[in-house]
């Protein structure tokens, strides 16, 4: 239990120094809202204007720094994230919900691909030393994982979509598409999110086949392995049970933590790709100081990255007892 | 009184069968995926709604400044030139059925009035007052005779319908389903892609040809170019790089482009900064920038070069002074910027840069708007013809809102780009908005224009005399002594031409504007012309 | 099966076992050859590296590159291990003998718990209902003299004593042959490792299998191996009978070994131990390999390798039993 | 360019040898591994490349002498740019930019990783609980959005702004990493014997800990400058350097911005693509090489030739 | 080494009070805590060999350890020659005072910095130390110093690296760079326990000559008792944090007072002795001390316990001349039966 509520604690403590970093950056930046709706009325809007915008956006210049975050954690807490600028009127959760299913569908879909893969990989490839995969894996994936993965969906374009015609310059789905629960709707998602998944399979699954390689290899020296054998266990047995269940544990954490920079890690794929999802997006909020919705953006991150986390360390403790114990 | 009749305006070859239904589908980057709101008043979104679904009173044509009346059936100025008189068009409907009438009209425009933030022509700033006359009129009366600002008020603002918009608690809200009086109505809309059916009942009969528009939502100008370059859109509206290998190569037969120029670009030059103030430095560096290379490398010549009189060419070549122009004659000349300087007392210095006889080097910062990749290329020219010749620039790219403080409230030394403020039909719009010293304010207070704090009465004299007149010759003498204050004082230097880019296909869709017949502004975010393109277009196989 | 009866469980023939480095193989263990009868305990004294480890793993078949073994032969009840595949050794582990390792700490799975682990023995090798391993379980718990309330607990829980017990349990789960040991007491404190041995001794009494101990200590064993060999680098140096050893050691390294460590009774005697250290076996001394250090050492112990030499049944490598000479 | 966080065992392993000793050793070790001789000769490649790019490019890399979008050629050996440049001698030159910000942004990435890592677990207690939570804010929070906005910032301030955000967002994995590798010597007893001795905390810091952990500390570095190649290009890709500066991620924002792939020069496009893979690719295979040297277990098995 | 007189007892170098060690267990939050070692009262003479026995866990490392002045306690004081610990503050007093106590650590392969050639200890330590001796002068310290620890040719010694070494020969460094700082005390940790058996008792030798030649005075930390009788004078008996006995080694030896004592020389196996112990089913050990209570820590392993000792801490008594025990049931009347004549397995 106390390895729970350490977690917890950790929990809280990281998201509120996340928290008070969202609410830091855009103060000490330079530019505020006001200079972005001068954009957007071309330098003839009134102070007033301005000033009503201004509030309507979230931003109460004359109140103190300390009455200012008190608001802001306010809000936070009651996922009030404020009116985006860039989708003027819109809400930042509005905003935020019509990328996110695209996002998460595409890159944690692709993320949870790799992984899983890359494991199963790595772990064969440990459990078959000197074997083919073993042999080859590693040197072809270390020099894959370090390919800018960007300049391989262009290239992938180029071959794929433009010149073969196999699959559909970007876009989530076809334009005539209704967003809607239906095999015709999701076959036609999938097919468009085939490309970019793909990218980011084949750039990611090197780091997963190497660390879970790596750890499996050290797992596979210990004793207990060495004593499953000596008990004449089935070797799929061993593997996964034996090696393959010790080896993940040291993974576990790591996953959690891509799966949550899922949101984020996708910006350069999505643009690549026109994939209506959140990367762009927030490349967009910089751009044009949308303060709102890059607080949104960043708090759905961190909340995401560190409820994953935390999703992590129980399954941990679920799998490994050790954690449970009492120190 | 002028009475016009209603019509498409131009008749293009009206022998061609012309076949109903089609789809014609638009490649237009907007940089987001859509949010689906189609309030007309709200700038980010109106080039969604203003010209398909919402309709201004008369439209007036950006390129030949041809008057077509829409919503108004016709209009008159008074006397002084300073109240004008529409008459509206009967028998119009809005798109759920419920007519169309002057009401609308005056409610529109009181909407404004009450919601300056819907204002984008900021018509009230040349607005005192609107008012019905009758059942049928509108007068508008302005503040002071505006003949140009007829522009702003009459064909740059949209019409929306009273029984919708009075019931409304938040008029800057979201308008998820837009109803007007346009050719086309707003069927359904996902981020990814918008989708637009004819009108019906739209007035002007038989009208449009055209059964659907699907407009898709491009986050990026790669993505956009690659969609429009594999055949999948049929218009196309940004910059293609190398567009003959690009784009005319996929398709020699249907592909083409025409790109007709519609406001400069300029270097601003801050006339209250040192060094810049002096007329001589802002001359040689009109003769030092060789504008034919930044336009062939920042732009693969597809914006035309600039010149020193601020019209545009050829879109306005008939304002040009022309003669004027071959005496000031700003062709590229170093050696000539060279004496300029020599002769206003500056010495090249060692590094071979110009200073002036206290010392203070020929050395400027240069600011413009990052991600705008050409004029970064376009200002890696200047920069290197500008230091050949003795003047350094150093560029600093800037996000989008930080370079529109800097140019508006005057915080930089040059910088690169164009009025914010929409181009006009004739120069006149243009050019007031670059030199009119009233569009200005003090340094560290937003200027609506004249960003470079250029001041002088004879010429603001000179935009008077041009509102207050519609008569074409003395509009003409008019703009060629404001052409003369250009070439003489080179408050600004216009580099290239900004161009409406355009592509289309003619494969299954016909009736494009070309430059033989331009009967609308051609880019699909040319406002309210897009409309008017799709009305003109059909389909041909 | 006649012969079984005479034909010792375990035949040993010149084992060798080498670990390929990057600089060329290291012999770990050199031509070993050992006898094991039924229900004898055997007990294997030596230093660290001299061997004895490698020489039980890969009795077990359990070398793992970059060890492996080079030549000689290892017979189980008349079938030779070091020919058999993988598949053919499963019906041989665990069933006919087992294996018991020094930390049970590491040897147990840290994420299974003691049950989980003896039911993937038992199902690895007959089909069980899971009350018949139950019950097993917890008779196999109580005959190690745990609580069988931890069939439950996962290693980290247990003591010391307990996890070994616990591995000592699972090793019987078949009542096998054989159990081999390796040091399964050393991790453990004085009180619980006395504790262990007399367990061990009388779980083999009443069992009657046979056991490989290995031990650095050989005062650990000196009251429960019927016979004892000592090794030195990769050698078995002098086998015998453990009291006899005890009583009369005859190798020079024996002799230091039993003069190396004190006593708690009887009068303090001064001790020298052995001078030197133990031989790189990456570079083992030519002839005699313990010669560096011998205080017996002779001319030819520097050139020649001794054999065995048999002295009252028991078989000493040195020179000085050498009767030809 | 997410990191896969995961905690490496296997990279703390026994340290190796003595400072000359250590260096020998690793020297020799990194020779006789192939992963590690293929990666050292490409950064060797790369970095006499940058030195002798004004020898060996044909022409200056930013001046528009040619045609525009000419294709490869004798003259051209990649063609021209969109502004009708010298592919090739931009490659070239932009060598040395990938270069500068790989080896700067990776060495003061692991600087602060050293410092913070091992200062964390040497001292222990509520410094180490400080420090730690630090490293963890900084692992959880987002890495590339924070790269963009601090990047859009501070835009005009070129290569250097580069390298620090790189730096702000790469620490942290790296300290966390060491911290684990120091808490597990700090249980080692020369230090206790250091201490003992009565040296002084900075003594025992460098002299006895980091001496100790050279091979994870370059290990690090090399892991920091793979992650600096590949962010700077993202960075950069999208327009957030100085586009006027003149790297491999710069020519790819080019090309990328003159629609390359499809306007008539692929190779502006692949080509400086292809030199980041092969960069960050070379640093990875040295990196990888480490860990297999640091654990031999890892290392490809041998057998027997019989 | 055989011949051990009574000596007169010299100058008290160490005295401990009431020393006492809590670990907090646990995150920062944590209020539960590891009793290291609780109100130790222990002296150690000039040219004396004390041994501190005990099995892991005991607590006889932390005792070492808080001489040392790598804990600090939870409670209780040391003296040295008389002046408190806890005054010991400016940088160069705290060096004296290491310098006159140092340590030599368990772990042969652990305690020598492997990225060093094992002449930096001992040079660091004669620069810390000795700040008077030349570069040379260290030198020939060094040298001397390794022959002192039997070591020779030192001069090849010095220059090699710790890998070179074997366990003994590091374990000898590990002596060398204590003696650098011409020391009254060694806190010598396990100094054998990791080494191979033929090499232990060079080690185990080597102490005992250099309390002979160098007069220093050891604090033998050991879990084996027999090589505690070996070399100490006086024996402290640890268990769960405390001291169960202690006095001369031999009579302790010979009259075990504590059952705990009794317990443990029953387990030593010894091939000279018949075996002794009862093959009960026993597996219990030693308890982690987290807050205990009251009463005899010993109590449930304990044959003999009484009511009282689960209610009462029992305290040193003196049972025997200079022997104590901390047994609410030994008695110096009573001699507590001994378990000799439990079954024999053999």
């Amino acid at each position: 239990m106390t390895y729970l509520i350490r977690r917890l604690e950790f929990f809280a403590i990281t998201l509120w120094a996340a928290l008070t970093m969202n609410f830091i950056i855009p103060r000490v930046m330079p530019g505020s809202p006001a200079e972005a709706m001068l954009v957007r009325f071309h330098g003839r809007a009134s102070p007033q204007t301005i000033r009503t915008i201004e509030i309507a956006l979230g931003f109460h210049t004359d109140e103190s720094l300390l009455q200012q975050y008190g608001e802001y954690l306010w809000n936070m807490a009651h996922l009030n994230l404020g009116t985006s600028l860039t989708f003027f009127p819109s809400s930042v959760g509005k905003a935020i919900m019509v990328g996110l299913p695209w996002t998460v569908g595409l890159v944690g879909l692709s993320t949870v691909i790799a992984f899983v893969l890359g494991t199963l990989v790595g772990m064969l490839s440990a459990w078959r030393r000197g074997g083919i995969l073993d042999g080859a894996l590693p040197t072809v994936f270390i020099m894959v994982s370090a390919f800018p993965y960007f300049w391989i969906a262009l290239v992938a374009i180029l071959i794929f979509s433009f010149t073969l015609n196999w699959f559909p310059l970007g876009f989530g789905y076809d334009l005539h598409q209704h967003i809607e629960l239906s095999w015709d709707f999701i076959g036609n998602a999938i097919w468009h999110g085939f490309l970019p998944a793909l990218t980011i399979v084949i750039t990611s699954i090197g780091g997963w086949i190497l660390t879970m390689r790596n750890t499996m290899i050290t797992t596979l020296a210990e004793d207990y392995v060495k004593m499953a054998r000596a008990k004449g266990l089935s070797p799929v047995r061993i593997m996964f049970m034996y090696a393959g269940r010790n080896a993940i544990l040291p993974n576990l954490t790591g996953f959690a933590m891509s799966l949550g920079f899922v949101i984020s890690g996708a910006i350069l794929v999505e643009i690549v790709f026109n994939y209506p999802g959140l990367g762009y997006m927030l490349l967009q909020a910089v751009n044009n100081e949308d303060f709102a919705l890059m607080q949104g953006l960043f708090l759905l991150i961190t909340v995401a990255v560190l409820v994953a986390v935390l999703l992590a360390d129980f399954l941990t403790a679920l799998l490994d007892p050790r954690t449970r114990a009492a120190d | 009184m002028l009475l016009l009749t209603a019509c498409g305006g131009s008749s293009p070859a009206a022998n061609v069968q012309r076949q109903a239904g089609g789809t014609v589908t638009i490649d237009n980057e907007s940089g987001t995926t859509w949010t689906c709101d189609f309030n007309p008043y709200n700038g980010a979104v109106n080039f969604l709604s203003f010209g398909t679904v919402y309709e201004p009173l008369v439209y007036d044509n950006l390129l030949t400044d041809k008057k077509t009346p829409y919503l108004a059936s016709a209009y008159s100025w008074s006397s002084d030139n300073k109240t004008l008189t529409v008459t509206i068009r009967s028998g119009v409907q809005w798109s759920d059925g419920q007519p169309f009438s002057a009401d609308d009209v005056l409610f529109s425009f009181q909407l404004l009035k009450k919601n300056s933030s819907l204002d984008l022509q900021s018509a009230w700033s040349l607005l005192s007052d609107v008012q019905e006359q009758g059942t049928d009129k509108i007068v508008f009366t302005f503040q002071s005779a505006a003949v140009p600002d007829f522009y702003q008020v009459a064909a740059q603002t949209p019409i929306v319908p009273k029984h919708i918009w009075s019931t409304l608690s938040d008029p800057t809200a979201a308008v998820p389903k837009p109803v007007g009086t346009g050719p086309f109505t707003m069927s359904d809309c996902t981020p990814q892609n918008i989708k637009y059916l004819k009108n019906p009942t739209y007035w002007q009969k038989g009208l449009p040809y055209i059964q659907e528009v699907d407009y898709p939502a491009f986050t990026d100008n790669d993505p956009a170019n690659q969609f429009l370059a594999a055949g999948n859109a049929d218009w196309g509206g940004q910059f293609i790089p190398n567009i003959q290998t690009y784009y005319l190569n996929k398709d020699k037969t249907h592909n083409h482009y025409w790109f007709p120029p519609i406001d400069n670009i300029n270097i601003w030059i801050n006339q209250t900064r040192p060094l810049l103030s002096d007329k001589a430095v802002r001359q040689a560096m009109a003769f030092g920038i060789d504008r034919s290379k930044v336009s062939q490398n920042g732009e693969y010549g597809y914006e035309p070069a600039g010149n020193q009189t601020g019209v545009l060419t050829p879109t306005f070549s008939s304002w040009v002074d022309q003669s004027q122009l071959n005496k000031y004659g700003y062709k590229f000349d170093p050696n000539k910027a060279a004496q300029v300087l020599q002769a206003a007392g500056y010495t090249k210095g060692s590094d071979g840069i110009y200073a002036d006889s206290s010392g203070k080097r020929l050395s400027f910062d240069i600011i413009s708007i990052s991600g705008y990749t050409d004029w970064t290329a376009s200002l890696q020219v200047v920069a290197q013809n500008l230091k050949s010749m003795g003047i350094e620039i150093k560029e600093h790219d800037l996000n989008q809102n930080d370079y529109a403080n800097d140019l508006y409230t005057g915080n930089y030394q040059l910088a690169y780009g164009s009025l914010s403020t929409s181009p006009g039909p004739s120069p006149f719009y243009e050019l007031r908005n670059t030199l009119d010293s009233q569009t200005t304010a003090d340094i560290g207070q937003i200027a609506g224009g004249d960003y470079e704090r250029y001041k002088n009465p004879s010429v603001d004299a000179l935009f008077d005399q041009f509102a207050a007149s519609t008569d074409s010759a003395k509009q003409h003498q008019l703009m060629s002594q404001i052409q003369k204050s250009m070439l003489e004082d080179v408050p600004v230097i216009p580099v290239t031409e900004g161009v409406a880019w355009y592509e289309y296909s003619t494969k299954s869709i016909g009736g494009w504007p070309t430059q033989s017949d331009p009967f609308s502004a051609p880019a699909p975010w040319n406002l309210p012309d897009w409309g008017v393109t799709l009305i003109h277009l059909y389909k041909t196989s | 099966m006649i012969a079984t009866a005479t034909r010792p469980l375990l035949e040993i023939k010149d084992l060798s076992v080498d670990y390929l480095t990057d600089r060329g193989a290291v012999r770990a263990v050199d031509r070993v050859s050992l006898e094991v009868q039924r229900g004898e305990f055997l007990g294997v004294v030596g230093e660290s590296g001299c061997g004895k480890s490698t020489l039980l793993y890969s009795i077990a078949r359990l070398l793992t590159p970059p060890a492996e073994i080079a030549s000689g032969d290892i017979w189980f009840d008349g079938h030779d291990l070091v020919s058999m595949s993988d598949s053919e050794l499963r019906h041989y582990r665990w069933k006919q003998y087992s294996v018991v390792m020094q930390s049970a700490m590491n040897a147990l799975n840290p994420v299974m718990n003691i049950g989980e682990q003896l039911r993937d023995a038992f199902d690895a090798h007959q089909r069980f209902t899971g009350r018949q391993i139950t019950a097993r379980s917890e008779e196999l718990l109580r005959i190690v003299g745990i609580d069988p309330v931890h069939l439950r607990s996962y290693p980290h829980q247990l003591s010391g004593g307990m996890r070994q017990r616990a591995m000592i349990a699972m090793a019987l789960a078949f009542t096998p042959e054989l159990v081999i040991m390796d040091e399964p007491t050393s991790a453990l404190d004085v009180v619980a490792q006395r504790s262990l041995m007399l367990k061990i001794k009388q779980l083999q009494r009443e069992f009657g299998f046979a056991t490989i101990f290995v031990t650095h200590d050989m005062s650990l064993v000196s009251h429960f191996s019927d016979r004892l060999a000592v090794m030195y680098a990769g050698q078995i140096v002098e086998i015998g009978e453990t009291a006899r050893l005890f009583a009369e050691p005859k190798h020079p390294y024996t002799v230091g070994l039993m003069r190396s460590f004190p006593s708690i009774r009887g009068e303090l005697q001064p001790l020298a131990g052995i001078p030197g250290s133990p031989p790189d076996l990456a570079r083992p001394p030519a002839g005699c390999r313990f010669h560096p250090r011998c205080p017996k050492v002779m001319d030819r112990c520097h050139m020649e390798e001794p054999e065995f030499y048999a002295e009252e049944g028991d078989l000493i490598r040195c020179f000085l039993f050498d009767s030809d000479a | 360019m997410s990191l896969n966080l995961v905690a490496d065992q296997s990279r703390v392993a026994a340290p190796v040898g003595s400072r000359s000793r250590v260096l020998g050793n690793l020297a020799r070790a990194l020779v006789s591994n192939r992963k590690a001789l293929t990666g050292l000769a490409v950064l060797v490649i790369f970095a006499l490349v940058a030195l002798l790019a004004p020898v060996i490019a044909p022409y200056p890399p930013q001046a528009d002498l040619f045609g525009q979008i000419l294709p490869p050629s004798a003259q051209h050996l990649l063609g021209t740019t969109g502004n009708g440049q010298d592919i090739f001698s931009q490659l070239l030159w932009g060598t040395r930019q990938s270069l500068v910000i790989a080896i700067l942004a990776g060495a003061a990435a692991t600087v602060i990783s050293v410092i913070v890592g091992v200062t964390a677990a040497y001292l222990g207690g509520i410094p180490d609980h400080v420090l730690n939570l630090f490293t963890d804010v900084f692992l959880v929070i987002p890495t590339l959005p924070l790269m963009i906005v601090i990047a859009a910032y501070a835009r005009s301030g070129g290569v250097f702004v580069i390298i620090l955000v790189i730096v702000i967002t790469g620490w942290s994995y790296g300290a966390r990493q060491l911290r684990s590798q120091a808490l597990s010597l700090r249980k080692r007893e020369f230090l206790e014997a250091a201490r003992v001795r009565g040296e002084r905390n900075v003594y025992i810091i460098l002299a006895e800990i980091l001496p100790n952990m050279t091979s994870l500390i370059v290990a690090n570095f090399l892991g920091a400058a793979v992650y600096a190649v590949l962010a700077a290009a993202g960075l950069q890709f999208l327009g957030l350097g100085d586009p006027n500066d003149l790297s491999w991620g710069t020519m790819l924002f080019w090309a990328e911005n003159n629609g390359a792939l499809l306007a008539g020069s692929p190779w502006w496009a692949i080509a400086p693509g292809l030199c980041i893979a092969l960069l960050g690719g070379a640093f990875a295979l040295v990196n990888y090489a480490f860990d297999e040297i640091g654990n031999p277990a890892l290392r490809p098995v041998r057998r027997r030739r019989q | 080494m055989l011949e051990m007189p009574a000596r007169p007892r010299g100058v008290e170098l160490i005295r401990t009070e009431g020393l006492t060690k809590h670990f907090r267990l646990g995150g920062f939050l944590s209020r539960r805590y590891l009793h290291g070692v609780d109100d130790i009262n222990l002296s150690i003479h000039e040219d004396e060999i004390v041994a501190l026995v005990g099995e892991s866990g005991s607590g006889k490392s932390t005792i070492a350890r808080l001489i040392a002045r790598v804990y600090t306690p939870t409670a209780g004081e040391i003296f040295h020659r008389g002046r408190t610990l806890s005054s010991i503050r400016s940088h160069r007093d705290v060096l004296e005072y290491r310098g006159d106590v140092p340590m030599v650590f368990q772990d042969p392969y652990g305690s020598l910095s492997p990225v060093y050639r094992v002449s930096h200890g001992i040079t660091r330590a004669l620069k810390l130390h000795r700040p008077d001796l030349s570069r040379q002068g260290r030198e020939d310290e060094a040298a001397r110093l390794l022959e002192a620890v039997g070591l020779t040719p030192a001069l090849d010694f010095l220059g090699k690296f710790p890998y070179q070494l074997s366990g003994g020969q590091r374990q000898r460094i590990g002596f060398a760079q204590a003696l650098a700082c011409r020391p009254e005390l060694i806190l010598a940790d396990e100094p054998v326990s990791m080494l191979d058996v033929s090499v232990r008792i060079g080690v185990l030798n080597l102490m005992a000559t250099l309390r002979r030649r160098e007069r220093i005075s050891f604090l033998y930390i050991t879990h084996d008792i027999a090589s505690a009788r070996y070399v100490a004078d006086r024996l402290l008996v640890m268990y769960a944090g405390q001291v169960a006995e202690s006095g001369p080694v031999e009579d302790v030896l010979a009259h075990p007072k504590h059952p705990y004592t009794q317990l443990l020389l029953s387990a030593v196996p010894d091939p000279r002795a018949p075996i002794s112990l009862p093959a009960t089913g026993e597996v219990q050990e030693p308890p982690r001390v987290i807050d205990p209570g009251e009463g005899c820590r010993f109590r449930s392993r304990c044959p003999y316990a009484i009511e009282e000792c689960g209610r009462v801490t029992p305290k040193l008594r003196l049972l025997r001349p200079a022997h104590e025990a901390a047994c609410h049931v030994a008695t110096s009347d009573l001699e507590v039966p001994r378990v000799d004549e439990g079954a024999t397995v053999r």
